[in-house]
């Protein structure tokens, strides 16, 4: 039971960092800033919770275990949240922009 | 970097950084103080000095060869002082062997309290730890008498109205898992207050985290709302009351004959006496960092976004 | 010979770092960055100082015989948040000047004050 | 197992600080910051473990708040200077 225990937490900490490290090749070599996005977002949750539970499978002490399962959650609430805010105020960012664009086009051919 | 968000950003990755290092240097209060104050409050402090200020660095125009110089010669100057210093890690080095040892063998003893951080900040050192909060009340005080001046520029009003509405339209989702989590950050800032005796944490820190969730509410809800939440006046009066609080604890140990801040005159047993002048000294450390902390975050934001005649009534 | 005291190396090329910006650049926002580096240096001074080799957090816990140096904790501890308090007046210092003089920089402002 | 996991969350790190430094557009940035402060919260718990003394966890959490706080508040001013600019723009 103990080998069991030991050898699943490994395979959970394994996953979270080959996550993590594929999380980190795609925010380095993706294009443009909507595939970042989409690494870090579709990674990082998954990574911090595998890796949270591998040590939470690691460690026998209950205390402990509460803090990581409020990290966990903690996780869970938070990154999608701000992933979400990014992608919104990246999104307004280059509407606004197009619009700018758009405007000064046009103001150009109205004075020429 | 010419662009001055960049390097807030960049400021606030080295504010985390320094405290993991700190982390693996076993100083794990520093580390949760650096957590709070480097990487959120003077991050979100530098943005909104920022976005008065304007963003964009103009290019240079002087001359970087006499200042590389200056900084070349000291820097070296200074390596050189460093070649006698002892070695890093080593026991044997001159500060730890004066008054550390009298701090880890006896505190457990004397004040009964197993983080010694706490122990020596507030029963020990509590004379100097009552100096650092004065000096952050006058700082506090400070920007208050900077930046509740009444500006002279006109504020377009209609403008911040249609920004605030544009805000609270596109962030529902931020706003309500905001909601949610904004009750469990100051439970956690009072679990951080009372749990300092034991692990890491203490007034000063629970007071910045506190103020945080303060900042969070009015970062997404708007600064009049926040306004109506928590009253100005009392938030003054609460830095005060904590500066008192702390030196009030001090004047009473004076009364009962012992020497200023030596808490085992509070009670009959000395060590339960030393626990509970803790208990209140931590309170006023928390009560004064939080309510400075949200005065000069008000002040700056208030600046920056409330149209003329609000500031007007407040006054 | 000397690898032992890399670490005050690293503080010492940190402040340095911050020092160059506090005296190279004219913007009022990066001298306050430049001066929070310098004063990060220094708390990592005191942090190394204060580490044993072997030596475990100063929480007192069983099984456990070495600890830290709490003493230059407690110091930066409170100097953090001291830090952040002259920070936030400096930063209200460059606020009330972009108000006054209408530039965070230090020629213009120089400039504005000679035509006085 | 938790070494060999603290060393690629610390590469991470590194991968994100480079983006940081790279990054054309300010949400790039920001994204790299969010990406770093949640690795911070792992490599903090997983230091925990290696050094022995799990107990100090609450940092590990400040730090999964403060790095919520630091994203909105962000997001917050830089909305402030989108507005601002095409305020300017406008007129």
């Amino acid at each position: 039971m103990d080998a069991f225990i030991h050898i699943s937490s490994s395979l959970f900490l394994l996953i979270g960092s080959f996550l993590c490290l594929s999380g980190g090749i795609g925010i380095l070599r993706f294009p443009d800033f909507y595939t970042r996005m989409h690494a870090v977002g579709v990674t990082e949750t998954l990574a911090t919770a595998m890796i949270l539970i591998g040590l939470i499978l690691y460690n026998p002490d209950f205390l402990v275990d509460v803090k990581l399962v409020i990290i966990l959650l903690m996780t869970l609430f938070i990154s999608p949240t701000a992933g979400h805010a990014l992608a919104n105020a990246a999104m307004l960012n280059d509407k606004m922009q197009k619009d700018d664009n758009k405007q000064n086009s046009e103001v150009k051919s109205s004075t020429s | 970097m010419k662009d001055l968000l960049a390097v807030a950003m960049l400021l606030s990755i080295y504010g985390l950084l320094s405290a993991s290092f700190f982390v693996a240097m076993d100083a794990v209060d520093v580390a949760f103080t650096e957590a709070s104050v480097g990487a959120g409050i003077s991050t979100l402090l530098m943005l909104v000095a920022i976005s008065m200020t304007g963003r964009a660095e103009h290019p240079s125009r002087h001359k970087p060869l006499l200042a590389l110089a200056v900084v070349i010669v000291t820097g070296s100057l200074l390596i050189y002082g460093t070649l006698d210093m002892p070695y890093f890690g080593s026991a044997e080095a001159p500060i730890h062997q004066h008054i550390a040892p009298r701090y880890i063998n006896d505190s457990m003893q004397e004040i009964g309290v197993p983080n010694i951080v706490t122990s020596v900040l507030a029963s020990y050192r509590a004379f100097d730890t009552f100096g650092e909060v004065v000096v952050i009340f006058t700082a506090g005080m400070g920007v208050l008498a900077l930046l509740s001046v009444v500006r002279r520029s006109p504020v377009d009003i209609a403008k911040i109205v249609l920004f605030n509405d544009a805000m609270h339209e596109r962030h529902l989702i931020l706003r309500i898992v905001t909601k949610i989590m904004i009750p469990f950050i100051l439970l956690f800032a009072f679990y951080v207050q009372f749990h300092g005796d034991f692990g890491p944490g203490g007034g000063f820190q629970a007071g910045v985290i506190f103020a945080s969730a303060i900042f969070v509410y009015t970062m997404l809800f708007g600064m009049n709302t926040a306004r109506r939440v928590i009253n100005q006046s009392f938030i003054q009066v609460l830095a005060a009351i904590g500066v008192l609080l702390y030196g009030c604890v001090g004047v009473v140990s004076l009364f009962n004959g012992k020497k200023f801040f030596d808490y085992s005159a509070l009670a009959i047993d000395p060590v339960a006496g030393q626990h509970l002048g803790i208990l209140f000294i931590e309170l006023g450390v928390g009560l004064t960092v939080a309510s400075v902390m949200v005065i000069i975050f008000f002040n700056f934001a208030g600046r920056n976004e409330t149209p003329r005649n609000s500031d007007k009534q407040d006054l | 010979m000397f690898i032992g005291l890399y670490n005050y190396w690293v503080v010492i090329v940190l402040m340095m770092v911050g020092f160059y910006i506090v005296i190279a650049h004219g913007n009022l926002i990066k001298k306050i960055v430049g001066l929070s580096i310098f004063q990060t240096s220094v708390f990592i001074f005191y942090i190394s100082m204060a580490k044993v080799d072997g030596g475990s957090a100063p929480i007192l816990a069983d099984e456990i015989n070495q600890y830290s140096n709490p003493l230059p904790q407690v110091l930066i501890l409170t100097a953090i948040v001291v830090g952040i308090a002259t920070t936030a007046l400096a930063l209200a210092l460059a606020v009330r000047i972009k108000e006054a003089y209408g530039s965070i920089e230090e020629d213009e402002i120089q400039k504005q004050d000679n035509l006085d | 197992m938790l070494i060999a996991a603290t060393l690629a969350i610390l590469v991470v790190m590194i991968m994100a600080i480079m983006r940081v430094f790279i990054g054309p557009t300010l949400y790039d940035r920001v994204l790299a910051v969010n990406m770093f402060g949640t690795k911070t919260v792992l490599l903090i718990s997983l230091l925990g473990f290696v050094m022995g003394r799990p107990e100090f966890l609450d940092i590990a959490i400040v730090y999964s708040l403060i790095n919520f706080i630091s994203v909105i508040g962000v997001l917050r001013y830089s909305d402030h200077f989108i507005f601002k600019q095409s305020g300017q723009s406008k007129k």
